[in-house]
């Protein structure tokens, strides 16, 4: 499958996608509320069948108010990649889980909620993946601040 | 490879049969100490690859010094090398381990990140910078990581140390053989006034006026 | 037979045992801690107990090491003296070893060697 | 809508512990963080029932310096030497991929010396990286030899990288635009001879434990991972071609000079802990079929097509490029915004997901196979932290 009816293919699905712009691959961004349904068709779709999470990040965008969570599929069969981004609030980060979806999902989760806060639904053990239970504050978020760190002198 | 000669302060009594050896309690112990220190296998990251397995491997072999038996229990081990980067999850446990080992127990601090935080002391929010916060250290072996020689020259350090200084009445205290390590006539004082000379004297790169002095020609 | 022989050699025995012992007592440090004494869980703090209901089969497999342990014990003077005893001696042994080998074939067909 | 954020010790407490057919209770135990065969500070609770495996933990943060926390604050060129400390035994593959993506955002193009000199350091980094898994694997089924083994084969691929390199471990080599120093005069003779050493020990190395009965018994349909799960759980590299799904990027997205080179890709069938092994001896074969073909035609060039300057500014947008390392993909995702350092920086490490699959795989079996199964998925845990 070529890349541009790739992405044709993808934005066919839902309504709220669109192609991600200033990538260097393949992108889209989709609708917060419809991320689920929309995961489930690609890795359903015998044509995208996106069967591979590569990994699963978060960017911190304090000034837009917004985290912005990164999904980058890969088909072992098809041998095409696409990244999926969707943007959550800052102050209510709540997402649903795509752990149904790919199992690797679950740790990857945990890794963003740990660093970034990012609360999960429907995620079997939502708890922090490197810190201590009992850490205050994300780490990866751009206003943490602890006494800990020491910070470079310029 | 030299045979390490050392005096040794023994007495030899000779006797009908042959003769007896004797020496001063605290000396054979010591010796006995020092020349078969048992390493805890305890590696966190890189150091763990050059310091621990390839000084313990055939190449670079630890066994030339006694120390090639790397235990994995605390109960068992009397040398703790820190070989990695100590974080704020870790710390609690590598308190515990030290604790659970036997009495004369040495730690050896090696690699930048268990002497003051390495690579890793800025902007990182869970790294220890250096392992002396959490338990008393020995020997400090520098390098990131160091390179198994210099490992060796920290373990040999180590084994002065327990030769020099530790005696049965008085566990755990031991003389740094730091002094021990400067060339005969040197002292600290000269150290100090030369670098304190260095300091002022070269504090501007005068390529010219040194061109002069070397009466080298003009580039 | 003067005993004086065995006496020594018990003697040697329990010195070469308690002195040594005893040395490492009075020269060893002593400095007992409420963590040192705490059991070695790879550093972590120990979770639950270790009094615990486990499989019967250790049990069984340690009793049938300790039989065949003190058969092959039994057999070192024996087959020190073997010229001496002769025939009979060995007759003697083999029985001995057929008990025990039915012991064995006893306990596997009950299943105690299989592991869960 | 069901968000709940648990514990640590909540979870354990959740998972019930029955009683077995045998009437024996199961229990909890740490295969804790200073572990021998944890091959780095990776803490297992494992729910024990007398000696086998029923449930797996992993707890990890052991090694979490936040790398990436500090990739936010140093530049692209100074981030490189952050991945040595990462996987640290393909660290020329990690410095790869970073460079990839700086030279990919800023479309420098390289010459073929630079990119032949990459490809031939990176498949001796490989041939060294298994030659290091087979000596612990071989320690970690019991058997000693082949640690020592392995190990002094590896020292000398070891020297001749410092000879060029300068350091044995931590190589800070692969930079943006090219290398930090060009080969050694003498580099092609070293590797040629090293390769003529190696290929009899190589056979040295099947007779002493591939065909060592007792290995085969305890590697052969030990902790089974089939393709479906493999790829569910997002596994690369050799864990993932034993399990019978050939994705190699080296074939799929070749970089470097991949794509003028003949070689096969390893692929297992059942996914067992034999499969794996299997294909990791494979590897090297194909390594040094690859060093073979390349060493001899090193085209002239500059080593560095970019002047190193120290502030590298990536115009703003999402960058995304991966390599093949010796245990799987490694991907580099930078978010940049036009200053000299990343907005943010993301690292796909293999390990990460290669571990998960212990959680799925080897429930059921005993602790000793438990070992088998750690061993052959061959984790570093710096790697999973980071």
């Amino acid at each position: 499958m070529s890349p541009d009816d790739l992405v044709a293919a993808v934005i066919a699905i839902e309504s709220g996608v669109a192609k991600k712009d200033l990538c260097d691959r393949l992108a889209v961004n989709v609708l917060p509320e419809t991320l689920l349904k929309f995961m489930q068709r690609l890795h359903d779709d015998p044509q995208l069948a996106f069967d591979m999470l590569y990994t699963h990040t978060a960017v911190d965008y304090p000034v837009e108010n917004r985290i912005e969570l990164i999904y980058q599929l890969y088909s072992v069969k098809q041998r095409h990649y696409l990244m999926v981004a969707t943007s959550v609030k800052r102050d209510k980060p709540e997402i649903s889980s795509v752990s149904s979806i790919w199992r690797i999902a679950e740790w990857h989760e945990r890794e963003v909620y740990d660093l970034f806060g990012v609360l999960y639904d429907g995620h079997p053990d939502l708890r922090r993946l490197f810190l201590d239970d009992d850490w205050k504050g994300f780490p990866l978020r751009k206003d943490y601040k602890d006494d800990f760190m020491l910070e470079r002198p310029e | 490879m030299g045979v390490i000669t050392e005096k040794l302060p023994i007495y030899i009594e000779p006797m009908p049969g042959g003769s007896m050896v004797l020496t001063s309690m605290d000396f054979m112990i010591n010796w006995a100490h020092a020349n078969s220190l048992w390493p805890l296998t305890f590696g966190t990251s890189c150091c763990a690859i050059e310091v621990m397995m390839a000084a313990g491997a055939s190449n670079h072999d630890l066994a030339r010094f006694g120390a090639e038996v790397a235990r994995a229990t605390p109960r068992q081990a009397d040398l703790l090398v820190v070989a990695g980067t100590i974080v704020k999850r870790m710390a609690p446990i590598l308190k515990t381990l030290y604790a659970q080992m036997g009495e004369p127990r040495y730690v050896i601090a090696t690699g930048s990140c268990a002497i003051s935080g390495g690579p890793f002391v800025f902007n990182s929010y869970t790294t220890i910078r250096g392992v002396d916060q959490l338990i008393p250290v020995d020997v400090y072996v520098p390098g990131c990581p160091p390179r198994p020689e210099a490992f060796f020259y920290g373990l040999l350090t180590l084994q002065r140390m327990i030769k020099e200084g530790e005696t049965v009445r008085k566990p755990g205290i031991r003389r740094k053989p730091v002094m021990a390590a400067l060339p005969e006539g040197i002292t600290i004082a000269d150290i100090q006034a030369e670098l304190a000379a260095l300091l002022d004297r070269n504090a501007t790169v005068n390529v010219p006026q040194q061109c002069k002095e070397r009466d080298l020609d003009e580039p | 037979m003067n005993y004086f022989l065995v006496l020594l050699f018990i003697g040697l025995t329990g010195a070469f045992v308690f002195g040594g012992l005893i040395a490492s007592f009075l020269i060893a440090p002593h400095k007992p801690g409420k963590v040192k004494n705490s059991p070695y869980e790879c550093g972590e703090k120990p979770m639950g107990s270790a009094w615990v209901q486990f499989n019967v089969g250790y049990y069984l497999f340690a009793l049938l090491f300790l039989v065949f342990d003190v058969e092959a014990a039994f057999l070192y003077p024996w087959a020190v003296v073997l010229r001496e005893v002769g025939v009979a001696g060995l007759m003697e042994a083999g029985v001995f070893i057929l008990i025990l080998l039915s012991a064995l074939v006893y306990a596997w067909r009950k299943g105690v060697l299989e592991w869960v | 809508m069901s968000i709940r954020v648990t514990t640590l010790d909540e979870k354990i407490h959740e998972i019930p512990t029955n009683e077995s057919p045998m009437a024996s209770q199961e229990y909890f135990v740490n295969m804790g963080p200073q572990h021998p065969s944890t091959h780095g500070v990776l803490r297992l609770v494992l729910k024990m029932d007398g000696e086998t495996v029923r449930e797996i933990l992993p707890v990890l943060g052991y090694i979490h310096r936040g790398i990436e926390k500090k990739g936010e604050h140093i530049g692209y060129r100074q981030f490189v030497h952050l991945t040595d400390r990462l996987d640290y035994l393909s660290a020329l593959a990690n410095n790869w991929a970073v460079s990839m993506v700086v030279e990919k955002a800023m479309n420098i193009e390289l010459n073929d010396r630079i990119q032949t000199i990459r490809t031939i350091m990176a498949e001796l980094q490989r041939i060294q990286s298994h030659q290091l898994w087979w000596g612990v694997f071989g320690m970690d089924l019991g058997a000693f030899t082949p640690f020592l083994y392995g190990f002094r084969d590896r020292e000398k691929i070891t020297t001749i990288l410092e000879e060029t390199i300068g350091a044995r471990l931590t190589m800070n080599y692969i930079q943006p635009g090219g290398l930090m120093f060009d080969i050694q005069p003498d580099f092609a003779k070293k590797v040629k001879e090293f390769i003529s050493y190696f290929k009899p020990k190589l056979e040295e190395y099947e007779t002493l434990v591939s065909n060592n009965v007792i290995f085969e018994q305890r590697m052969k349909n030990v902790g089974i991972l089939d393709a479906a799960t493999a790829v569910s759980i997002g596994t690369t590299g050799p864990v993932l071609r034993a399990s019978g799904v050939a994705h190699d990027l080296r074939k799929d997205e070749p970089y470097g000079v991949y794509g003028k080179v003949q070689f096969k890709v390893a692929v297992g069938s059942v996914g067992d802990s034999w499969d794996r092994y299997r294909v990791r001896i494979e590897e090297m074969r194909q390594s040094i079929q690859i060093v073979e073909q390349l060493i001899d035609n090193i085209p002239e060039g500059k080593t560095l097509v970019m002047k190193p300057a120290i502030k590298i500014k990536l115009p703003a947008g999402n960058y995304y490029s991966h390599i093949e390392t010796a245990r799987g993909i490694f991907g580099v995702f930078v978010v940049a915004d036009g200053t000299d350092r990343p907005y943010r920086i993301h690292l796909r490490t293999p390990n990460f997901n290669n571990l998960w699959a212990v959680t799925v795989t080897a429930p059921g079996w005993r602790l000793a196979d438990l070992v088998t199964i750690l061993s052959s998925l061959d984790i570093v845990v710096p790697d999973i932290d980071r």
